[in-house]
Formats: C-alpha cells, structure tokens, sequence
C-alpha cells in the first residue's frame, strides 16, 4: 500500500503543465475564466493542438495513435486540462466511435476514419437514444433495410449532442425487425450531410443548445459503412456504453468546480466573513470536498486494481455525477442573491449586453440547471444502481 | 382550528383560477400588451388591490388571502408583478404610510395604475435588511438620496420606488438608523438596469445619484424603517412560499403523469418501486410544507412577530430545502424531457428556484429561526452551567 | 382558515393540566424525570387513575365510556399526558382490541371484555406478527381447528410487546387452509393461562425486554372466543390496524423529547457555548424543530379535514416515525463522548450501580437503538410508501 | 499509487482472520480467562506490539499496518483492547518517550504483560483535547497530579495511564501548559469507574486525588503534550475507522445474505427495487469510504501535520456519518430481527456506533477539515474584499 504519487507520476504532471503553459491558448483561457459557452471552432483549435502533440487520443493502443500511459497518468491529464479550463475533448470521435472502429472495423474504415478523428477534421456525434427508447436503449425504432449496396434508414434520434456541429453521425439501427430486442440492431456510420438527414435543436433548461433532435428520412447509406456484422451492433454499443462510463466520474471537472467555488467562497460575505468561514456554509463546502476525495481515491483505486467487480464503474458514476451536481449547486448557494438574475446569455460569446453583478454571479443559475442531467445521461442514477444490486445480488 | 379555505378564500381561489387559464399565462409571460391586459384584468378581479383598505379602493384581506392567491399564481407561473406591487409595495404602504401617502398611492396601485417595488437588498448585504450603505441626508426641506440597490422585484417597471437608506451620520449595520423613501422611478438621478429573473418576472439594480426627494417622500418615522423592513420582507417570503407550493403542486402532478404513461422496459414507469417510492417521497414532503405554508399564511401579518417570524421562517426554510429537492427528483424522474424550454414541468421548476434564493435563502432563516428557539429553550429552562464538573 | 386554538380547546387544555397536577403521581413523574424504565405496575397505577377521571379511552363511543372530545381535544390530551412523562396508556386493549370488540363482538363478548379493559384489569397483547409474516402478515400460519365447541391452536407468534405482562392475547389464525391468502383467517381471543401457551422473551438491542416470542401448543379455544365471522378476521385486522396508524406519528412523544433535547443542549458545551448556540448543532435542532412543526400541523389539518385522502395516515406514520428517531439521535449526538458508555441497565428500576455522566446521558444509547424499530413497526415505512404510491398512481 | 495490501499486510490479515475465528471472538467478549487467552495469542502474533520498534520486540510495523490489523478486528468485533494499549498507548510512547521509558515499558507492552490507556478526555472537554483541568503540580524532585478523566479507552484494566494534564499556572485551554504524565494505575490516589461501552469493549472514568509521581514520569518534553496528544488521538481516531470499516463489511453482507433468502409476498426481499437500491446506497457509501479509510491508515503517521489532519478527519466524518446511515439502513432491512440481541447484526453496528463518538465527532471533524481547506483556499487565492462595490 502506497498512496503517493510515484515520482515519475510528478515529472508526468510536470510535462502536462508545461505544455499548458506554452500551448493553451490564451483566448481560450479567457473564455474559461469567464465562463463564456465554448462554440465548435474552440474545440477544435484545441484539439487540433493536442492532436499536433500527439495526445488527442492517449488512451487509444498505441499503434493507432495512443500514448501507453498508465491509468494514473491518464487521470493526471485530464486533471490538469480541467484544472486550466480547458474545452473538454469531444468524446463522440475519441473515445466513443473511434475504440469500436479500431477493434471492430474493417481495413478500409480504420484507413478512412481513425485518421480524420484523430486530426478533428470530422466532427462525430451519437445517434442512440430515440424518443421512446431512453434507458431502455434497445427498444429503438430507427429501422435500416437493405437495398443492394445501401442502407434506407428512416427514423429518429434525440438528445444528440452537438449534430448541430457534426460531419458524421454512428447509429444504432434495427437491421432485423422480427429479432427479439437486443438481436436485430447494428452499428451504422452516416454522413450528416446525407440527403434525408435533418436536425432539430432542443433548447435545455440552462439556456443552452447542445442537444438535438436528428431525423432520418429515407437515409441512403452504402453497405460499407456497417461496423462489425449486421445485427450484432448491440454488442459495439455495450463495449461502447462501457468507455463512456469510465470516464464520466468527472473528477477534473469537480475538482475546477470546487475551485471556483472555493474563490466565490473567500469573495462573498456573510454576517462580515468570507463565506468559507462561515460554519454552516463551511460544513457543508467541506463534506462536499471529503466527498471529492473519497472519488478521487475510489477512481484511482480502481485504476490500480481493475476494479473488485464490474459495479466499480457504476459506483464511480452514480458519486460522479452527484458531486457534479452538488458543487454546482452550491457555487449558486454561495451567490445568494445574486442566484436569481437569469445571465444565460451573458455566458454566449456574442452577447454584448449589460450584466448583473460581478463576472463569478452569472453562470450560476444556468449551470445548476445545466448539471441535472448528469444522473439522466450515460445510463441514470437508477439504471446504475440496478446494475450495483444486480452485481451485488445476482438477478 | 380550522385548514379549510373559507368561502370567499374558494371564490377568489376559483375566480384567479378562470382569470389565469384565460390568459393561458403558464405559456410565459407573453407580450407587452398582453400583460397590461392581464395586469388590468387582475386589478379588476381586485387581486392587486387584496391587502389594501376598503376605504383606499381594496379589498382588505388578510395575509391569508395573499396566500390563496399567491398559490394560484405559482400553479400559473404568472410573471405579473405582483409579489412587488400588491404584497410588498401595498404592504409597506398600509403599514408605515400616513393617512395622507395612503390616499395618494393606494387607490391607483389597486387599480393597477400604479406599479410600486420595494428595493431593501444591496450589492454587498446578502440578506441582511439591516445591511444598508445607502444614505439619505437632510437637504432643505427634503432629503438627497445616494447609494445602489440589487435584485429588486419588479424594479424594471415600477412607478414608485420605496427605498431603505440610512442617516449619513449612523453606522452601516445600525438597525435604528434606517428609513423608508418614496421615490419617484423616474426621478432625476434614478438609474436602473432592468433584468429578468430564473422565472421570467422583471426585476431591476438600481442606484440614486444625488437624487432630491421632498419632506412628503419620508414613509414612516425617522428611524423607524426597519421593523417595516422586515415585517413587509415576511409578508413578501411568505407570499413566495405559496407560490412555490402551487408551483410544486404542478411539478408532483406532471411528474404523477409522466409516471403513469411514460413507458420503459415494458412497463409503465410508475409500475418500479423505486420511482413509485421517490414520488412518495415528494409528496409526504409536500403535504408538510403545505401546512407549514399555511401556517406562514396566517401569521405573515401577524403583530405578535416572534410567532411571525418563526412561521415564515421555518416555511421558508422547508421551501428552499425540499422545494429544491422535490424539483430535482422531478426533473430526474422526467429524464431528458423534464430539462428542456419546451415542456412545462421547467418554467414551475424555475419558479420554485427563485423562491429557494429570494428574500433569505435557508442558511438565513434557520440562524433565525434558531435564535428564537433557543431564546425560547433558556427561557423556559433557563441559562445553566457546564454539567460534569 | 384560521389556525389558532379555539378558546374551549384552551379551556380543555387547562383541564387536563389541572388534572395532572393534582393526579399524576410522584413516583412516575420521578422515573420519567430518570428515564428509568416503566413496569407492569407504573402502568396498570396510571390507567387506573386515568380510569377513574372516566379518561381512559376518550376516543371510544360515549356509550362504551368515551368521552366524545373532537380531534383537537384528543390531540391535546395526548400532548399533555405525554408532556408531564406519563406512561402511555397501552394500546393494545383501549385501542385495538377494544374498538374490534364494540364493533363486531357478541355482546357477551361486550360484557365481558369492555369492562374490564377500561379498568386494567386484563392485560391484553397482540398476536399478528409471525416468524415468516412480518409486513406481509397475511401470510401467517398459526392454524386453528375447530373440534367441537372447541379451537385446537397451534403456532408461533413474535414480536409480541408486553407478552409477559399479559392476561389475555388477540391473535389472527388460520382457521381455513385452502383458502387464498386473507380469506381464511379469523380472529380469535386467547387467554394467556391456557394450557400449551408459552412466552420466550426477546431481549433487544437497546437493552431491554419488552418483545416476545408466544408458542401456542394444542391451545384450547373456545369457540365463543371467536370475534365476529370465521374467516371473515382480515377485515377485523385491517380494521385495527387502521386504528393503529392515526396514533402512531407520535407528536406527544416527539415534542417530549424535543423538551429534553433543549435542556441538554442548553447544558452540554462546545467552543465554551451552550450546544444549542453552536451553529452547526442548532442548525440541525432547529431543522428538527421546523419538521416537528410541520408534522404537528398536519397532523391537525388531517384531523380537522378528515384528510384530503387515504394516504394521510401512511404520511404521518413516516414523518412521525422518522422525527421519533432523529430527535433520540440529536439527544445522543448532544452528549458527543457520554453516548459510548453503556448504561442501559441504569434505567431498570432495580439497579444499583454507579452511573457514568450527569443524569441525562445515560439513557442516550439504549435510546437511539430502541427508537429504531418505530419505522419498522406498525407498516414499515417501506410498506407506507408502497400505500401512498398506491394511493397516487393506481396499482 | 497502490492500494493493495504488502504481501506482509495479507499475512498479518490472514493470520488475525484465523486467530479470530478461531477464538469465535464474534460471539462477544467472552470470560476473563477468555480474554486473557486471547490476548496473550494476540500477542504472539505480534499483533500487540505491531508498532512497537524492532530493538523492543515488536515488528515496527506502520499506520497502514493498523489499519490491515483493525479491520479484521472490526471484522470480528473482538474486544480486547489493541486501540487503547497497541495503537493508542504504543503511539505515545514510541513518540514521546525517552530511551529509557520505551525500554522499560515496550517489551512488556508487546509481550501482553502490560496494559496501556491513554487519558486525555475530560468530563467537560468534549473533543477538545486542549481543554484540560486536569493539574500536575511540581513537587519536590516530581509531581503531584489532581483532576479528573473520563470515558478513558481500556481504562479499566490498563496497568500503566498515559495522563494529559497541565501546570497549575497556565489557562484552562492553554495548548502549551500541557504536558503528559506515565501513571502507574494502582498508585495512591487514582481511582477508577470502570464499565463496558456500547460495543462491550472496556473503559473508565478515572479521578485523580493528590497522586505522587516521580520525576521520571514526565513522558516527553514539559510543556510539549498537545502535538503528542493531538498525534496519538489521531492514530486512534484512524485505526476506529479502520474497525468501523471492517464491521460495516459485515453489516452489509449480514444484510445481503438477508434480502437473498427472506422471503415477503412471495419473492425474496432483494427482489424488491427499492432494497436493491438501498443495498446499492450502502454498497456505494461504504466503497467511498474504505479508500478514505485506507488514506487515513497510511497518513494517521505522516511527519506531515496538515495532511494527517485532513485524512484522519476525511475519514471520520464519513465512517460518523455514512457508516451510521449504513448501519440504520441494515437495521431496517432486517425488519424486527435486526433489532435483537440474538442476531449478530447488533453488535457490529454497535462497533460502528462507537467509532461514531470516539475521537470526535463528525462536527469536530468537519471543522477541523473545514479549517484546513478555508487556510487552503486562502493561500491559493488570496484574501479578497468585497466585490460588489
């Protein structure tokens, strides 16, 4: 038992915060310290920064573009992008589509695809939930007959992040609509330029447009762009759903969640004292920061051991999410109120208008609305605590 | 002892019942022309006029009757102003105005011609009404008036402005160095910025820039201001309160509906225990906020203002607390649909949020709801000494 | 709506308050002032003082001995006996067994019973619970076989409170084996002496003994033991059990121990400050205190309105129970190191050792352990929030 | 960064899982020549002197070692007091005690011959361990001690008292007139109330009458206790974790064995969401904990102040508050049964209700952390003004 960071662990941390230093750009900084929404070019200026260092994709095998790192150094990365603000890397190329491809693709879609997620010259999204299928993913609808060489697709898709940005969209679709449930669905990628392809967006709670609704109206696709065999897709989209998961513990993010919180906390008063020495304001910061530390520990635990059992990444999520919530919800508690000013737009980079308050007030609403979806998506909180009884009871 | 609406109290209930559904306010606040008529709609059913005298054009209810009024105002979403006007503006008036300042402003705040806010809270206060830097010296006759007031309820469009400041010469927290000003909105010197909250109702930050008032613009003593502060920020938190609790009525009924129809896994959701358990949950708390909701109601306007305080208090508290709780579980028993401008279950969650940080947050009102008690505790054991020794 | 007391419930309260000062004796108000433990003897004292005053089952039918008060009046009753440390009037005949009796006994069953549970002189206890039939009590196995004039019982109750004392004991049996689950259950009266009945104590966490186990051996029952229809005893038992809930939220109880919980945290000390000044403890209390008033007046708004559904009793019973058991929290929280010595015996009137810590710690402990089974009783919460959701939702 | 156990760590679980079961320690304290047995085989394992140095006989073993060994003894809910005399006493001596005091009393201590209790509480202290009243007196060549002790770990039975107490001259919370004082427990004027605690485990209240000590009593410098005492309470305060730790892995596969095989309506209780969920929530809190746990055992001996504080009161307030809430939802899942004395369920929870109250409570922790992270947050930001201005 050993809980320090090894020493090649600190030079690792090191080199990341070097690079930082010298290649974050400084608008994007500024837009991060201003809690200003990142739009599509941002993120791909960053990626394309890291991909010219040749860290877009670490976790990846290395012949395919990976760095070997270990899973400690993995988290030490993503802790110190977070730390600085840092736009997160779009997850639907990197660490969604691309794995599957990689591990289950053909030749020619590893050739044509991999290289172009790995520059960010295409832009991926997710086609899974659909309207009546949420948790209950494998009752989608989305069908996909065969016509010769293509595919017709008719159906619908929601809650696509970002397809408003998207070259290419992967589908779940029923190839097989007489197999029971799970059987008859496969993995299909779509060019969201195709004719029939059309998108929706769904404005959130925060203010904010990031999720879609996508229609399918007789989408032609060529037989090509089938991942692995027709009707197995359930299979991809499990490997899939199960890198989702791991990362979405969210520990960078928290971690620059509590720092900010811990700045508003030393700026607001109450009864004369920063509100950090506040008793109750105090008590509650730092069970919330117990909290941080007992996910972080729990994270790198399972890092180092594999897990004890296939809950780990559940246990990971459900805590994840929960203190992604709850460091929000308290950043707004601590701004009092200044809480109810509704400053949604004053966090779009085209907004020129007069705001209320000081700059750290105006995101705080709009992203305690923002966070609830974190027990909603990647399988909610319930879904994940049936996965821990099923584990822990049998079924 | 007795819960029941009485018959006027079911009148007005049913009366703000048509009079909202006609205006179909729970789909926003609508247009500008849209509201006015809606704001002289309410003025014609007397809503804005509830708490003023007979005499001053009213209807001289209770803070009970606030209440009813204000539940259907929360299961409306209903931005009209009148949380500022009807409750706090008419409430500081009837309370600190002379015989005089009554006859002036009443009568046309009752009938909606006039749209009064109550700014207290400052940049730097927090919640604490005592907080005050701004300052109105003597200057002739009148007063001049300098400082900066935020998050005022329904400053965007006020006509009449009553301000706290304080003496120049008393010190910033001194609660007996405060007064009450009327001020003109559109007086020299008043510069605002208008804004609208979570749930869509205006509200302003607002500073005065040497702004002269006159002799007339005093309301109430010299001196004399907080208490009205205070007992016009309890008539307002417990108004807020019930329009939270019709507001949480309409999260819990979506939610029950959503439950019964929504579908997955084969089955409806309200057939797995655990959703079945969360919605039992939002409702046994539900159920007890209601009645602590009435009970802030009845005293809001009380003269015994320990009982006031504490009544408003510990339904403020249970607000904010499981006011925020049942919306998250709503909101999460929804799914993604439940976080989205197009469906309704938002604009009430939202309304429930502007509750939960308006006019004291929890921390606020359980220290005082906590002093009481324990003044409450020494006198009836009285002060004693360490035990073990 | 108006929420005041009216001022005959004023008066009615100055009654009962004059009455205890004249009638409540000594020696109880010093073993509740002790927390020493009530015995068969404190109990049958204070029912029969109670008795005579003709208070002794004020909710029953003026007919039967009630005293035809409203709600309120019950209410304030209950608050001031519980007030001044009374032992509780036991339940079991004046609320549970009594009113089935009125309701659908014989009138020899009338005559003979009633009587004498109004003036203590049979102890009754409830025989329901089974080792396999707890919240699914309808599952119970107890059998009972008619020969002659005659019942022949045999089976196994527990968690029966106060067996020990007991003279006479209601219990459900199954009196037919083939029918469905409720339907061939009767309801029988048993007295405690018959050959073939035993009683094995269960001693509890707490430290105490008040549950048991009851063995029924070929009991022989009369059949003019049998109350009302055979097979018809599902409805008596839903019947009584109804009776059961309204009382169970415990408000009398609940601000008795909230009066003790002031007095410790105005005498124990953190920081140099009485607890109830520590602002993270009086945050906690005053929570406590706000729920104790919500419950309070609901409690009322059910009782003046009837209640607006089915679900009121299973909303009071959770409240209730979980503010009976947080308010013992708090009091143990309130001592902090005094909670860890053991000193359960200190509170059997028979001890004589030498007690740790002022007066008011020793009972802490035992306290919190006891309290815990109120939300396993009497419906667990779990089975009334199954009711409520019922209730809402259909089934 | 790993969390596995050395290959010595399993050895020594391992071997303490054997002594244990062996001993049927789970069955309760046992008799007096019981317990003697099964403290002398701790002994012989090396379990007694874990930490005592090599050159003392014992196997210098670390925090984390502590940790390894208590868990099993949480595990086993054994009553012999390794808190009081192997982590708590050993720790005061091994920190504070010259040459000569450790070789007079380590081998012993390690060998099981002597019994250690350290006695830093006091009746009116609460968890402040500066707020002593507790006075030694100088005295010729040594001292004279007066006061009182209380709820003292091992208390009853230990041979040698470890005593925080201070010079008459300095103020009652005087971090730096403390001082520590070897007592030997039979000595004129100590008299102790001995009794169980709530897991069943030893402890007295022990009172101080004009007690002689030599001059060689002094354990570490005059004036020096407070970082001693505040280090020892700190190895004890994470060792009861560890215990907690190791009793809540009990309390959770006792409740996990339950809902397989009880049956209600027909299905076994695991069958119902809402438990599934319940046992989840416990599994979830108590996997959150054991690594705060494990971080408390490898720091609990940290040179590093701050850090030690930090986890040491990271993990207490979690075990305090989440190990409660476990224990309560097992409890409830086990319906009547798990109420009894005769169900093995009680006696781990009671283990863990100890570690609730042991060593500070949540608040004292929470504040002790809560102080820590608002230096933190200062250093790293500054101290800033107000900035609404």
């Amino acid at each position: 038992m050993d809980l320090t960071h090894s020493s090649e662990d600190i030079d690792f941390r090191n080199e990341v915060r070097a690079f930082l230093d010298a290649e974050f750009p400084q608008e994007l900084a500024e837009k991060a310290r201003t809690e200003t929404r990142f739009k599509r070019d941002d993120y791909i200026l960053w990626q394309k920064i890291l991909a010219k260092k040749g860290w877009i994709a670490p976790h990846w095998p290395k012949e395919y573009g990976g760095c070997g790192w270990t899973p400690v150094q993995l988290n030490i990365f993503d802790e110190e992008l977070t730390g600085v603000g840092a736009p997160r890397v779009m997850p639907f190329g990197i660490r969604l589509v691309g794995p599957v491809i990689y591990t289950y693709g053909t030749d020619a879609q590893k050739a044509k695809y991999l290289p172009r997620i790995l520059s960010s010259d295409d832009f991926w999204c997710q086609g899974f939930s659909e309207p009546g299928a949420g948790s209950d993913l494998a009752s989608l609808r989305t069908s996909a007959v065969r016509e010769g060489d293509e595919y017709v697709v008719n159906g619908q898709k929601i809650w696509t992040s970002y397809a408003q940005y998207a070259d290419l969209i992967f589908c779940l679709v029923r190839t097989d609509p007489d197999a029971k449930k799970q059987l008859g669905i496969s993995f299909l990628l779509i060019d969201m330029k195709s004719p029939g392809v059309s998108v929706r967006p769904i404005h959130t709670l925060d203010g904010s447009h990031i999720v879609n609704e996508v229609f399918l109206e007789n989408v032609r696709v060529p037989v090509e762009n089938l991942v692995g065999e027709e009707n197995k897709g359930w299979d991809y989209a499990k490997f899939l759903l199960s890198n989702e998961r791991t990362g979405i513990a969210g520990i960078g993010m928290i971690k620059a969640d509590l720092a900010l919180l811990h700045k508003i906390a030393l700026t607001e008063r109450r009864n004369g004292k920063p509100l950090i020495e506040d008793p109750l304001f105090q008590a509650r910061l730092a069970r919330l920061e117990i909290n941080r530390r007992a996910l972080e520990l729990t994270n790198l635990r399972m890092l180092t051991t594999g897990g004890d059992s296939g809950m780990f990444p559940s246990i990971l999520k459900i805590k994840g999410s929960q203190l992604q919530q709850r460091s929000v919800e308290l950043q707004m508690e601590a701004v009092g109120p200044y809480a109810l000013p509704w400053q949604s737009d004053a966090m779009e980079p085209s907004w020129n208008g007069t705001p209320v308050g000081p700059q750290h007030v105006r995101a705080r609403a709009p992203t305690y609305f923002d966070r609830r979806k974190t027990t909603v998506y990647g399988g909610s909180t319930e879904v994940q605590k049936n996965i821990i009884s099923k584990t822990l009871l049998g079924s | 002892m007795d819960f029941s609406y009485s018959d006027e109290q079911r009148m007005l209930s049913d009366s703000l019942e048509k009079l909202f559904t006609a205006h179909n306010t729970a789909a926003g606040g609508g247009t500008a022309a849209q509201a006015d008529k809606l704001w002289q709609a309410c003025a014609e059913t007397g809503l804005i006029g509830l708490t003023v005298p007979e005499d001053h054009g009213g209807l001289a209810g209770s803070s009970a009757d606030v209440m009813v009024a204000a539940i259907q105002i929360g299961r409306h979403a209903v931005q009209a102003p009148f949380l500022s006007t009807a409750v706090a503006g008419a409430g500081a008036l009837r309370l600190a105005g002379s015989d005089a300042q009554q006859a002036q402003y009443l009568p046309a705040l009752a009938e909606g011609a006039l749209k009064v806010a109550c700014a207290f809270g400052e940049p730097d206060a927090r919640y604490d009404l005592a907080d005050v830097d701004t300052r109105a010296a003597a200057q002739g006759d009148g007063y001049v008036l300098n400082g900066a007031k935020s998050v005022v309820f329904g400053g965007d469009d006020a006509g009449l402005l009553i301000v706290s400041a304080r003496a120049p010469d008393t010190e910033r927290h001194d609660q007996s160095g405060l007064s009450l000003y009327l001020v003109d909105a559109d007086a020299d010197g008043v510069e605002r910025t208008a804004y609208a909250l979570t749930d869509g109702r205006g509200a302003a930050d607002i500073t005065f820039n040497d702004v002269k008032l006159p002799a007339t613009a005093l309301l109430g003593a010299q001196g004399g201001g907080y208490d009205i502060i205070e007992a016009v920020s309890d008539l307002a938190a417990a108004a807020i309160c019930a329009e939270a609790l019709g507001a949480l009525e309409k999260v819990i009924g979506l939610t029950k509906e959503y439950l019964g129809t929504r579908r997955q896994f084969g089955k409806t959701l309200g057939e797995f225990q655990v959703l079945q358990h969360h919605l039992a949950d939002m409702v046994l708390e539900y159920e007890h906020m209601k009645s602590l909701v009435y009970e802030a109601g009845a005293l809001a306007g009380s003269d015994d203002t320990v009982a006031r305080q504490q009544a408003v208090s510990a339904a403020k508290v249970v607000v904010a607390e499981e006011g925020r709780r049942i919306c998250q579980q709503g909101m999460q028993m929804h799914g993604g649909i439940g976080l989205t401008e197009e469906f309704q279950l938002g604009q009430f969650v939202k309304r429930v949020a502007v509750a939960d940080f308006a006019f004291g947050d929890a921390d606020h009102h359980i220290a005082r709801y906590g002093g009481h008690m324990a003044r409450a505790a020494a006198a009836a054991f009285g002060e004693t000494e360490g035990h073990h020794g």
